[in-house]
């Protein structure tokens, strides 16, 4: 078989296969539902309901897409340059050890002060984190999928050392977490009582200030222009090495603003588990939505919802809780084939 | 004991082998993946897989070489799934690969809660044992360290062997080479990329979900949640490290166990006592990317790796 | 064939029984929380209550799933807030109506009467294992393998070895913390690697360290559950956690509409019957009467208040 | 083979259609080809002839028609089956595994892939064997990413003789050889062909073409416009027939040089790999000349314009621009210093493939003129690019157009264009006219032309002799690293520039030289 792109796809071949994909992944939850005893029948209803079924539900599930913004666009933007970053995790936590040091009372300034200062410092300590790979990978031509990969274990081993050393809690009774946040250093809620914060709306903001560095600045151009052909970026003048860094540097910051926006927005202290693997379904998100940021945005709401839907969903019908992340990967994986579908027919030769 | 006391003891080389073990397999599997274009990033999940169906094959009343053939059967089946999305339909292998962790490790953990709901320890079942080689066993150091080991270790380093020879010296291990290299050479002389690619996807998945049941099987005699616990990563990290060889590879495994060895037991020396312990298992991290920096310039990448190859494209 | 139920969905609804649904961070084989999902399974069984659980629940997850429970219309939560503890409260002050037990290192708060704490306070039984412990070893080298160095661990693993030092003063500890709950594996090459080291005793803290000292003949030490019977002649006494005395008071509570802040960590005191020191099993008749008999000696005196294991939660170092 | 006048005819294409969505790239092509015999299929670039041989070679599937080998009709997309007929192809784009020795590559897919052995040695007897019966000297151990081009040119020759074809595809197997390489693939073929073998040669060099072949077949828009005999035709008669009209080549004027441009005095470079650096060159290029280049590939014509893109820094020498020694050399200084340069591999140098034709055309121009502050002026750049279009003849559906979907030719417009744009006063023009069809490769030489005459100093590097003496001012001989003084043009015969190529005449090099 062979792929053959679609010159001018008809609205039905655009919309139907990612409709399909979602229906595909609910028959997967379904059938499975069904083997562990609970109610095929009410798998969709009570996934529905579990992501955007109350006020409750549809905040829950911005909130999770909230991080998932902030790595999908840090992982779009390596991606598109080609430096792959897979350390958006490292990076994450960074952020968040950043947040967690100024934000316990190191500095006593006023929100509207103290807010932006930790926001750009833990920028900077995500992207300090990513400069190392990447100057390796410039320098000694050191494989950055490793580097960054292995740097996950290593500083979160590191957080880990901090959270039982400097940074733990004297009040914390012993638990390896940080002291709590000064209300100064907490980013606001959106809504009171609800758990929704500034971050999301931060998130927004990034994705909409990639998407104009990409289209419309020199530095989008010729992060591209490097991502796609190096050596021709190198010919016609570009500083390649230059463009690296800085896209690492970009990066790494916006993941490490999925660190501030949790421990400053949600949890308000920093713990060794704040984020559940969110550096790596940034990979996800961010090749859901071919590595444009307004598409993140998109994806990273797609994901969330069926995670907070399907795992709503599993407590709902009384079976295993797992069945969440079954449900997310089947959506995923056709996810990802739907969307090429949208743009390639399959010919058979 | 001091460091040059550990390292100079046959106890600490035995366990250094152990700790590889399944890392052998796993890297084997995700190195024939790679020669062949194809990063698998589901290694982690295929592991977990791999773990619970040969236990769980094993616990059901199969022999225990019956839960590895089990084990690598089941690797292959999510190999299979990885390899439709990879390389025929050509999407990006970051995603399938994450997205086939996802599902294997979430599908196991649904499976093993559907099948055994009410148990708070898993049940154990009866592991590989240890069988002593006549002889080679009684070489001083070496002997004791690699001749006395369980049988799933004698195959991990046979495995090594194996690839390696089919990797060089068969027709089919040249294709193997050619299609991670340079797909429409491939083509060109006739092979299909997509049948070379798919069966390297779903072999090496196979190697990799017998990795994961050795630790159910050899290593450790019952299944637990989350018991892979990042080794799948790690083996990514030691293919590049071994520069896409089998025998680099080998080194890198055993290098990074012992590194895990030596953590453990200097836990226990005098710089325990003032070192955190997140230092100790730090290191083979560590270490790992110092090695890789020293031999950056070296390693040769397959060529094609992580690129799709579309027959009606240019 | 797949089958086999989940627990809970089968019972019909009753009215009359409480509702409890239970939040793990971990998977229920995990011991620690083995010990109150058991207790709330044989709640269930005695026909108490209904009760469901949500595990491997990430703790970035655990609010949202704490109030869908509690918009589900359970009457008590039970899990742990270790790791979300302000969040936790939110939650619990905005469902008043709803009964929280979580496990937390901190105090109840009075201005918040529906959140209740507790934590598996099995000190007492830890020391007393220590005792045996002390007693059983003749190299006076015991190894200790923990998962992390958290409060829950290292409270137990003090209690262990000042027990064991009352015995022997001489002894020496390792320990080592492998950085994971569930790594089987790993915890046996660390204990591998105390055995290699001298020790003719482990403190089996882990998953697979008891495994390690079976296969080199060595004696093992149970913490939170009871291993014998998968080591008979390895694990010579355990120091139990019951958390049926904490549990069935909440139950008691709720019922009566009389919950409470209340610190419910007594209840898991040797004196409210919240550890024990298992049976000795197979090794009855094989410790040395003197240890015994100290055994006895304190378990009387924490029984009567005369005698208070000390509370230490600081990270244990080898010695 | 029993009936004679079967196996007269190896190979027949019939009523052959192929379309790619609006396109018909092969419009009812219908040919035969003999034993023995060497068919030369022409054609502007994109006419349909790479298409045409990929669905006789099964890569593609005809929409109709079929391909008969041998009297058999070939299954449709099955390279195998093509391959097992006794059908050998010589790509347009080399197909072969750079990591992989030359047997490796040889060798694959040759034997069943169930075999349990990779039969090594008798592999590499073969290869010796046939190496030596058609003068295709390689080194079967050596990998195959460290050859020459026509290294690997032989290299896959040899593949398909290796596989004992009896049909030869041979798809612009010269368009990156040097002449003398290309001779000796010429005498290979004579030898090969005088033992039966046939052969589809796909050439724009119409002199090589008159050379080789016995029959000319002439694609245009993807139908068959003519057939001939090679020896009733002309080189003029076959050039109109591939364009349609009449097709003429630029008129180079005398003129007086001006000033000197840029000076190499003494400058080395360092090599790279197998390529050598350049080793005490001296070189002058004034305004108002073209100045060839020549020599056979690999002998320093890429340290020489690495060093003028500003990819490469002397190491020895001095370097001078407009009379100011150059400090700090980069490609963004070399376009400072209004250096215009076109790249030798138009595909991975010159232009990103994913990029549309309006990023292509500012790539090198986007921060000095359509960017302020940092921000893009895509308007501006999109108003460059249209004007490009419609001043260079780039045919193409417009400025939105991914630039891979244009043909060789358009896309060397466009380089062309971007560079000519900047009103340089230095051009670099490697390899500028390599696999172009004969309407483009006027095109760029009178663009050429147009440029000295407005002042600019040209280098033009080519290893097409040809090319340098018909264009040239002053011509400069390349040797492992050492330039010749420059002879004025026609002060030189082609065999006196072919014994400098050659290496005579050049100052022997020192044992440092060749070492570092
Ligand atoms: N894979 C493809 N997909 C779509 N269109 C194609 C493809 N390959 C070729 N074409 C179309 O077919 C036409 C013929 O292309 P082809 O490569 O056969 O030309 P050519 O005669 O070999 O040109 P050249 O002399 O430059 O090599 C092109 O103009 C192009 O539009
Ligand atoms: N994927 C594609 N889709 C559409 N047309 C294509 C595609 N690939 C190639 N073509 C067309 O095929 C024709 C030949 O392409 P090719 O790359 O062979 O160019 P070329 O003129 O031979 O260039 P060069 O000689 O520099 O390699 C071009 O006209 C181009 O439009
Ligand atoms: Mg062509
Ligand atoms: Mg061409």
């Amino acid at each position: 078989m062979r792929l053959e792109p679609i010159a001018d796809p008809s609205l039905a071949r655009k919309l139907l296969p990612p409709v399909l994909a979602i229906v595909g992944s609910f028959l997967v939850a379904s059938l499975l539902a069904l083997i562990a005893g609970g109610n095929p029948f009410a798998v969709f209803g009570a996934i529905i309901k579990g992501a955007v079924g109350s006020k409750f539900a549809l905040l829950e599930t911005l909130n999770r897409a909230t991080p998932l913004i902030f790595t999908g666009l840090a992982v779009a933007v390596a991606f598109r340059a080609k430096l792959w970053n897979i350390g958006a995790e490292a990076q994450l936590y960074a952020g968040a050890v950043v947040t967690a040091v100024l934000g316990t009372g190191m500095l006593q300034w006023p929100a509207a002060l103290l807010l932006p200062t930790i926001a750009v410092l833990s920028m900077l300590a995500g992207a300090l984190l990513l400069l190392g790979p990447a100057l390796l990978k410039t320098r000694l031509g050191v494989d950055e999928v490793v580097t960054t990969l292995l740097l996950n274990f290593i500083f979160l081993l590191f957080v880990s050392y901090l959270l039982e050393g400097p940074l733990k809690d004297p009040m914390g009774m012993g638990w390896p977490k940080s002291p709590r946040l000064i209300p100064e250093a907490r980013l606001p809620r959106i809504i009171d009582g609800l758990r929704l914060h500034w971050g999301f709306v931060l998130a927004l903001i990034a994705a909409i200030a990639l998407w104009v560095i990409n289209t419309r600045t020199t530095l989008g151009f010729e992060m591209r222009a490097v991502g796609q052909n190096a050596e021709a970026a190198r010919f016609a003048g570009m500083p390649v090495t230059g463009v690296i860094l800085k896209t690492a540097l970009l990066s790494g910051g916006l993941a490490a603003l999925a660190g501030f926006s949790e421990v400053s927005g949600l949890k308000g202290s920093l713990t060794l588990d704040i984020s559940p693997g969110y550096g790596y379904t940034g990979i996800v998100v961010a090749m859901l939505a071919l590595l444009h940021p307004l598409g993140v945005v998109a994806a990273a709401l797609f994901v969330a919802a069926v995670f907070v839907g399907a795992d709503a969903m599993s407590r709902a019908l009384d079976v295993p809780s797992y069945l969440a992340d079954i449900m997310l990967a089947s959506a995923l994986l056709m996810m990802v084939l739907a969307i090429l579908l949208t743009k390639f027919r399959v010919v058979r030769d | 004991m001091d460091i040059f006391e550990i390292l100079t003891s046959a106890a600490f080389w035995a366990a250094a082998i152990r700790i590889a073990s399944p890392l052998i397999f796993a890297t084997m599997g995700e190195l024939i993946c790679e020669r062949a274009g194809v990063l698998n990033l589901g290694i982690e999940g295929i592991m977990v897989a791999g773990a619970f169906a040969g236990w769980i094959a094993v616990w059901a009343g199969l022999p225990l070489w019956g839960g590895v053939a089990v084990a690598f059967v089941t690797g292959m089946a999510f190999g299979l799934l990885h390899g439709i999305f990879s390389v025929p339909f050509g999407l990006s292998q970051h995603v399938v690969g994450i997205g086939v962790t996802l599902l294997a490790t979430s599908l196991t953990f649904y499976t093993y809660r559907v099948v055994l709901p009410e148990v708070s320890s898993p049940p154990k079942i009866t592991a590989f044992q240890p069988v002593e080689i006549p002889l080679l066993s009684k070489i001083p150091l070496i002997g004791p360290a690699l001749f006395n080991q369980t049988p799933l270790t004698y195959a991990a380093f046979i495995l090594v062997g194996l690839v390696a020879l089919v990797l060089y010296r068969t027709p089919l291990g040249l294709a193997v080479r050619a299609a991670g290299e340079s797909p429409s050479a491939v083509a060109a002389q006739g092979l299909s990329v997509t049948a070379i690619r798919m069966g390297a996807v779903i072999v090496g998945s196979g190697f990799m979900a017998v990795g994961g049941a050795f630790l159910t099987l050899s290593a450790f005699d019952s299944f637990f949640f989350d018991m892979v616990n990042g080794r799948g990563w790690i083996c990514i990290a030691l293919v590049v490290f071994g520069a896409w060889k089998p025998g680099k590879a080998l080194l890198g495994a055993i290098l990074f166990a012992a590194f895990d060895a030596l953590q453990i037991r200097l836990q226990q020396t005098t710089i325990g006592a003032v070192v955190p312990y997140q230092l100790f298992l730090m290191l083979p991290y560590i270490l790992s990317i110092l090695a890789l920096v020293l031999m950056s310039r070296r390693a040769e990448v397959p060529a094609a790796l992580m690129v799709p190859f579309n027959k009606g494209e240019r | 064939a797949l089958v086999g139920t989940a627990p809970g969905r089968a019972l019909a609804q009753d009215a009359k029984k409480l509702k409890v649904a239970g939040i793990y961070t971990v998977p229920v084989e995990q011991q620690w929380v083995s010990r109150i999902h058991i207790a709330a399974m044989a709640a269930q069984e005695r026909g108490d209550i209904e009760y469901t659980y949500s595990e491997n629940t990430a703790n970035a997850d655990y609010p949202r799933v704490m109030r869908e429970y509690a918009e589900g219309g359970y009457d008590l939560i039970i899990g742990e807030a270790f790791a979300v503890e302000q969040e936790a409260r939110e939650v619990a002050a905005d469902y008043p109506g709803v009964a929280f037990l979580l496990g937390s290192s901190f105090k109840p708060d009075a201005a918040l009467p529906n959140f209740a704490v507790f934590d598996n306070y099995i000190q007492d039984a830890s020391y007393l294992s220590g005792i045996i412990a002390g007693a059983m070893t003749k190299s006076g080298n015991i190894g200790m393998v923990g998962g992390f160095p958290i409060p829950e661990v290292n409270r137990l693993m003090h209690a262990f070895m000042a027990g064991a030092r009352e015995m022997n003063p001489e002894i020496k500890f390792q320990v080592a913390f492998i950085g994971s709950w569930f790594d089987p594996p790993k915890a046996k090459e660390t204990a591998y690697a105390m055995i290699e080291n001298g020790a003719d005793l482990l403190y089996a803290e882990r998953f697979g360290v008891s495994d390690a000292a079976k296969e080199k003949g060595i004696l093992a030490i149970g913490n939170v559950i009871d291993t014998q019977s998968d080591y008979p002649d390895t694990v010579v006494a355990s120091a139990l956690w019951h958390f049926e005395p904490t549990l069935d008071h909440a139950i008691e509570q709720v019922r009566a509409g009389s919950f409470s802040a209340e610190d419910y960590g007594i209840y898991s005191f040797m004196k409210e019957g919240g550890c024990s020191l298992a049976p000795y099993g197979t090794f009855e008749g094989k410790i040395p009467q003197e240890a015994l008999d100290l055994v006895a000696k304190r378990s009387g005196e924490i029984m009567d208040g005369s005698f208070t294991v000390e509370i230490n939660d600081a990270e244990p170092k080898s010695s | 083979m029993t009936d004679k006048a079967q196996a007269q005819t190896v190979l027949r294409l019939s009523h052959i259609t192929k379309r790619f969505g609006a396109l018909t790239a092969n419009d009812d092509v219908s040919f035969e080809l003999k034993r023995g015999e060497v068919i030369a299929l022409l054609g502007e670039n994109g006419a349909g002839k790479t298409t045409l041989m990929n669905i006789l070679f099964g890569q593609y599937t005809a929409d109709a028609g079929e391909v008969e080998v041998f009297g058999q009709v070939l299954p449709p997309g099955n390279p195998r089956a093509a391959l097992d007929a006794g059908v050998g192809m010589v790509h347009q784009h080399f197909t072969l595994a750079g990591n992989l020795t030359v047997w490796e590559n040889i060798v694959l897919g040759t034997q069943a892939l169930g075999a349990l052995r990779l039969d090594a040695k008798a592999a590499r007897a073969k290869i010796k064997a046939l190496s030596t019966r058609f003068h295709l000297a390689v080194d079967p151990e050596a990998k195959v990413g460290r050859l020459s081009v026509g290294e690997r040119q032989r290299v896959e020759i040899l593949k398909a003789l290796y596989r004992e074809a009896r049909i030869l595809i041979l798809d612009e197997p010269t368009a990156v050889l040097t002449p003398q390489e290309s001779d000796a693939l010429f005498a290979t073929l004579r030898e090969a062909v005088g033992q039966g073998l046939s052969v589809v040669f796909i050439s724009h060099k119409l002199h090589e073409v008159m050379a080789i072949s016995d029959r000319t077949v002439v694609l245009r828009h993807g139908k068959l416009v003519a057939e001939h005999a090679t020896a009733e035709t002309s080189r003029e008669e076959l050039a109109a027939l591939m364009v349609g009209g009449e097709v003429s080549a630029p008129k180079i004027e005398a003129m007086p040089p001006g000033p000197a441009l840029m000076r190499l005095s003494g400058v080395s470079t360092r090599g790279e790999g197998r390529a050598p650096g350049l080793h005490a060159a001296d070189l002058t290029l004034h305004a108002g000349q073209i100045s060839g280049l020549a020599g056979v590939s690999g002998n320093g014509q890429k340290a020489l314009s690495d060093l003028i893109s500003g990819l490469a820094h002397p190491v020895a020498g001095s370097f001078e621009i407009a009379g100011e020694p150059v400090a700090d050399w980069s490609p963004r200084r070399a376009l400072a210093r209004r250096i215009g340069r076109i790249p030798e591999d138009r595909h991975h140098t010159g232009t990103i493939a994913d990029f549309d034709l309006t990023e292509n055309a500012v790539l090198e121009t986007y921060a000095s003129d359509f960017a302020r502050h940092g921000w893009m002026d895509w308007k501006g750049a999109r108003a460059q690019a249209e004007g490009l279009i419609a001043t260079y003849d780039v045919r193409c559906p417009g400025p939105d157009t991914r630039i891979r979907l244009l043909s060789g030719g358009n896309m060397q417009k466009l380089i062309l264009g971007r560079v000519l744009e900047t009103a340089p006063r230095i051009i670099l023009a490697n390899q500028p006219v390599r696999g172009l069809d004969i309407g483009a490769v006027n095109y760029v030489h009178g663009r050429l032309a147009e440029a000295r005459e407005k002042g600019a100093a040209v280098l033009l590097i080519s290893e097409d002799l040809d090319e340098i003496m018909k264009l040239s001012d002053v011509i400069h001989v390349i040797s492992e690293g050492r330039l010749s003084p420059g002879f004025a043009r026609g002060t030189m015969r082609a065999e006196e520039l072919g014994q400098w190529m050659a290496g005579e005449g050049f100052a022997p090099l020192t044992e440092a030289a060749h070492a570092s």
